[in-house]
């Protein structure tokens, strides 16, 4: 379980990022946020994964506090935060090397994730030559290939497609299904919340507080987005971030 | 996908080629006609330095080589302490211990040292490669150690989101992201070691291109001077052919 | 009546130079119709170079040198002996080390001599030590060489005065000097670009008497002057003696033909005639 | 939004002022050791060289008034020739021309080109700064190439997009960009410029550092040796400091 | 008007990122492109403004091949361009600081420019204290500010949550409508392709080729996207795109 206490952020400058945020999410869950951008979502995710601390508040991980950076959660930065010095292939492995996985188990899964991902014959290119979307991916299988119990998602697929995004948000409800990681994903694209997010948190304007968390019990079916529950949810979800239908 | 750089790579050459025989070409040129103009014993003209040269070659390149040996050795002897030490700084634990070290230290003339060396070191090669490593050490960790504070903290929250220790980050990141200014570094270093070799070969040795200069400035012997120092520069020139090279492979990314 | 001759001339730190300063510090030379400027040089390559390309026009310094540039193509000319012409005026000397068994020169066969090959310093050495097989080690720095033979890095070393007063001072044992033969050994000469006029050189060559006369008759006064421009270490500076700085005069050609064939034995230099390079006017 | 960084800052402040402190101290001891070990006069202890270093402050500080001089003068000339030449091998016809020039003349030993230097701007002033600034000119400019080779070609896209003209490029992305490289090699330069003043003072002149030490150690009067080592020191130690401020202004945003 | 004639592109390394690709916008229209991850919008849009060079056909913008920058083209990068050098301020003025306009003229703009995206507060920050949503609109507001009569905007807001970017659209509705500039449009956001673009262009995956264009005479209008007629053109282009609904 994954609980955020009262936490806040004020960066060097003086910026008041997130203000006294508190929520839960249970293990194996998917947990959507959403917010303006600014609002400090980034930064919330950041002091989820241990590597800013917060100015306020602490956030606690099967009931340890968060202080520094633990093995069995991946981050997927919203940057994507891919090193130019490494081809695809060594991006994606680079997690598995640091933790010392045999090269056999490296190869076989950036393999199979680079098949998966639709990044066939770009193994040995650098991410200045790659387009966009094709570096998220990188991103996004670099993580996945930790096999972490806790992913943390900062808008892993907004560089991608419509049909690529349904693609992988497919593959990660599968592995979601497999694994049953907790996963803690910041979207702001409101289907996406709604299809993935048993839980949503709802963030303000900066300073980000929470302004509402909504239940979505269908949600984490590849199914779930053709049902009329879906729907609902989404307009509900507008309804609460201040777009009129 | 397949690499089809053959022939761009080939015509690159090529004009790579054409630049250095066209500016060396200049610099001949430029040379002769001062020598011309000022017409002094001190500037003799070029094809005498360069007749001179070749007969000299047999003996020269002995003098080469002890040198290439000296200046090496240093390099490598200043790389393996000062890289270290300049990426250890990307820490700022480590920064405030060592740069206030760099900031007392780098600008002092460390040739002056050169008697404090010899008491500790000796007259023999030793003392030589340490006086050569010692300037050379306190160059490259400046670069090294301001390249390492440079690093944006973004790759380093990247990597130490997948769990990497610091052992880690100076290897996938503070080190690659160094590498192009540790490069550079280096090519200066090349002609810093040049520079030093003067003193370092100016005591206890006979042998070394800049025993070679030295004497023959003192003996007033200039085509002689200018063929060592046409040695030298080919010495140099050669050392950054290999860095070019060395670049070329382990920046690829750039 | 005369319009006034500028000419520079350079120097370096050592006792040679007095006269010249005291010429130049007691308007001497303005008195001789001359202006002239004295330029401090640290080493006798930065000298050299700036002798070569005529940013001097005159200096002193060896007869060696001499030689060596007139055989590189430098118009130069030797006007006058400087110091040496007597044993006593004599600069140099073999020292060994504070650790070492040498007391006298034959204890230092077979021993690491540090000298500065190629230059007056080896003929000096050539001339002390004949028949005793050494081992030369070359360090051209002087002050470096005196601190390598201080430390007992190398058996012994050549060095000139003061500092070979100075490293003796500091437990160095002197086993020989040029001082100690019957007839001078090395010498130090006044030299001209060759295009200076003779009327030029005459003038200065007066002055230069003239200094010499005011220092001899009254070195009281000039003690200080001496231990300055003469760069005498401290802790000798009170015994240090000063020489009697003589006259000007023509250079012998005795002494040059010894510097000439030692020369052309090494191969420093083809045959550079005497009176191509020696002027005397009078 | 607004700065609080004053606490913060003083913090800092304090920590890096204890870091000089305390490895001044370590410099100091060290050297009182090796003083007292190797019981040499050409390594006096620390206390007798700072009381002779007070006493002589008064004419010593004439002595660093003109190096000083000499030493700025020429890395501004330097500076202002090596940068604009660096950046504009960031284009590849401009590096195609410049670039074997660099390769070519960096390795010479530019200190044996003295005669030649004397025998175009005489012994004054011109030539100890002509050297000193040569030096210099190619250190930099190998720094500012390597530099400006290595822009990304991301933002020079980004601001052609805007319509950018080559001088538009140069003053909003090549020289912002290469900022933190340049200021790397004008760090290096305080030393290398610093351990050229030997040479430059050692010729037709009895003013600057460097003669003082060059004559302090001809006459083996060490304590005055290391009084003029200390003084170049902190002269070097000045100018960092300065560099150091022109850094934290220019270079915000790193 | 601007033509596309054939154009294709082989990059250096060998990859062949589009294929004889032709199509044209009117003057004064929105012209939307969607496509793939990886097939080549990106590089299409960089020829279109003249930085990028293709290996086969041409561009031509009035009857003029495109050969290098045109005044009258602004382009907004897939990743921003900002400079990390610069603040925000610094940022969005730049453009009008290269094309020499008076202090009073960019001041102007520039301020009317933060207020409208949102970024008061954070004119002297530098990019790398912006959160990504941040970033984006800093590189809207720069080529806004340009007063462009022809706009390349590469996925100009994806990585702004639903209620900011539905604001930019709008804003960038108002902008067509007053100036009538000639508007290309990346996007993987097939609502928003359609919002805006009345044309738009679909392309096949890597290489790029024209997979068909559709005609959407309804774009253009904010209330568009309340009407029957966008949900129904939403679900042809999905239809294209492969997306079942
Ligand atoms: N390193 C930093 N230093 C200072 N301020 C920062 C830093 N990173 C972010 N901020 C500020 O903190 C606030 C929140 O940023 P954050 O990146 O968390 O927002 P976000 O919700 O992720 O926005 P977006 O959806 O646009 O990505 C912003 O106002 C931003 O300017
Ligand atoms: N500078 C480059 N050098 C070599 N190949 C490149 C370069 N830029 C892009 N590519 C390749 O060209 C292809 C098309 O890239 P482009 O960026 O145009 O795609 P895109 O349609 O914009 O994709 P996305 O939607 O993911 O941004 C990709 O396969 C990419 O790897
Ligand atoms: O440090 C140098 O002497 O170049
Ligand atoms: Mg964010
Ligand atoms: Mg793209």
């Amino acid at each position: 379980m994954i609980e955020a206490r009262n936490i806040s952020k004020i960066y060097e400058n003086g910026v008041k990022a997130i203000e006294s945020i508190s929520f839960e999410v249970e293990k194996g869950e998917i947990c959507s946020i959403i917010g303006p951008s600014g609002c400090g979502k980034s930064t919330l995710l950041l002091i989820f994964s241990g590597l800013l601390e917060p100015t306020g508040g602490e956030v606690l991980i099967d009931g340890k506090i968060v202080n520094s950076v633990r093995k069995d959660v991946a981050l997927i930065l919203q940057d994507y935060g891919l090193f130019p010095w490494k081809t695809v292939r060594e991006n994606i492995a680079i997690g598995l090397k640091i933790q010392k996985y045999p090269k056999d188990e490296i190869d076989n899964r950036v393999k199979f994730l680079i098949r998966k991902l639709g990044l066939e014959g770009f193994e040995n290119s650098y991410p200045k030559h790659l387009s966009g979307g094709m570096r998220q991916r990188v991103a996004f299988a670099r993580a996945l290939a930790m096999k972490p119990s806790i992913l943390l998602m900062d808008e892993p697929f907004s560089s991608l497609d419509a049909l690529s995004r349904e693609r992988l948000q497919n593959f990660l409800i599968k592995i979601w299904q497999e694994t049953s990681a907790t996963i803690l994903l910041v979207t702001h694209n409101i289907e996406e919340a709604v299809l993935l997010g048993k839980k949503i948190v709802v963030l303000t304007e900066r300073p980000g507080r929470v302004k509402r968390i909504v239940k979505n019990e269908g949600a984490g079916r590849v199914e779930y987005r053709y049902e009329e529950g879906f729907f609902e949810k989404c307009r509900e979800i507008r309804e609460i971030v201040g777009i009129e239908d | 996908m397949s690499g089809d750089k053959g022939d761009s790579g080939n015509r690159r050459l090529i004009a790579e080629f054409k630049g250095y025989f066209l500016s060396a070409l200049t610099i001949i040129t430029v040379w002769s006609l001062t020598s011309y103009i000022v017409s002094s014993p001190a500037l003799p003209q070029p094809f005498e330095v360069v007749i001179y040269f070749l007969i000299k070659l047999p003996e020269l390149s002995k003098h080469v080589a002890v040198s290439l040996f000296r200046v090496v050795y240093s390099i490598i002897l200043a790389l393996s302490i000062s890289i270290p030490l300049g990426l250890m700084c990307f820490k700022d634990s480590a920064d405030r211990i060592i740069s206030p070290f760099i900031f007392l230290l780098y600008p002092i003339p460390h040739i002056v040292l050169l008697p404090l060396i010899i008491l500790l070191f000796g007259i023999g090669d030793a003392s030589k490669i340490f006086l050569i490593a010692m300037i050379l050490f306190f160059q490259i960790l400046v670069t090294t150690r301001d390249s390492a504070r440079n690093i944006s903290e973004y790759y380093i929250l990247s990597l130490k989101s997948l769990g990497a220790s610091d052992w880690d980050v100076y290897r996938h990141v503070v080190f690659p992201a160094s590498l192009p200014r540790i490069l550079t570094a280096m090519r200066i270093s090349v002609g810093t070691a040049i520079a030093v070799l003067f003193f370092a070969e100016s005591f206890a040795t006979t042998t070394g291109l800049g025993y070679v200069i030295m004497d023959a400035w003192s003996r007033a012997d200039y085509k002689s001077l200018y063929a060592g120092i046409i040695s030298m520069a080919l010495l140099g020139f050669s050392m950054y052919i290999v860095l070019e090279i060395i670049e070329k492979r382990l920046c690829r990314w750039v | 009546t005369q319009e006034k001759k500028t000419l520079k001339i350079g120097i370096l730190p050592i006792e040679d130079s007095l006269p010249i300063v005291v010429a130049d510090e007691e308007k001497i030379f303005e008195k001789y119709g001359l202006d002239v400027e004295v330029v401090t040089f640290q080493s006798a390559l930065e000298r050299d170079s700036a002798f070569t390309s005529a940013s001097i026009d005159g200096m002193i310094t060896d007869p060696l040198d001499v030689i060596l540039l007139k055989n590189s193509g430098v118009d130069v000319k030797i006007v006058s002996l400087c110091l040496g012409k007597t044993p006593s005026e004599g600069v140099f000397a073999v020292l060994a080390s504070p650790n070492s068994q040498i007391e006298k020169p034959e204890d230092l066969a077979g021993k690491q001599v540090a000298i500065s090959k190629n230059t007056i310093i080896e003929f000096v050495t050539d001339m002390m030590l004949r028949d005793i097989p050494i081992e030369k080690i070359e360090i051209k720095k002087i002050p470096l060489r005196m601190q390598a033979l201080l430390d007992n890095k190398v058996d012994a070393a050549v060095l000139p005065e003061p500092l070979a007063s100075f490293a003796e001072s500091k437990g160095a044992k002197r086993t020989i000097s040029d001082a100690d033969f019957d007839k001078s050994i090395s010498q130090t000469v006044i030299v001209m670009k060759g295009d200076v006029d003779t009327d030029t050189v005459k003038r200065f060559l007066k002055a230069y008497d003239e200094a010499v006369e005011q220092i001899n008759s009254n070195p009281s006064k000039y003690r200080s002057k001496f231990i300055e421009i003469a760069r005498v270490p401290q802790d000798i500076a009170e015994k240090y003696n000063m020489p009697l700085y003589p006259k000007s005069q023509k250079f012998p050609k005795e002494f040059y033909d010894r510097y000439l064939e030692w020369a052309m034995e090494k191969g420093l230099a083809k045959e550079v005639p005497y009176e191509n390079v020696v002027e005397w006017v009078d």
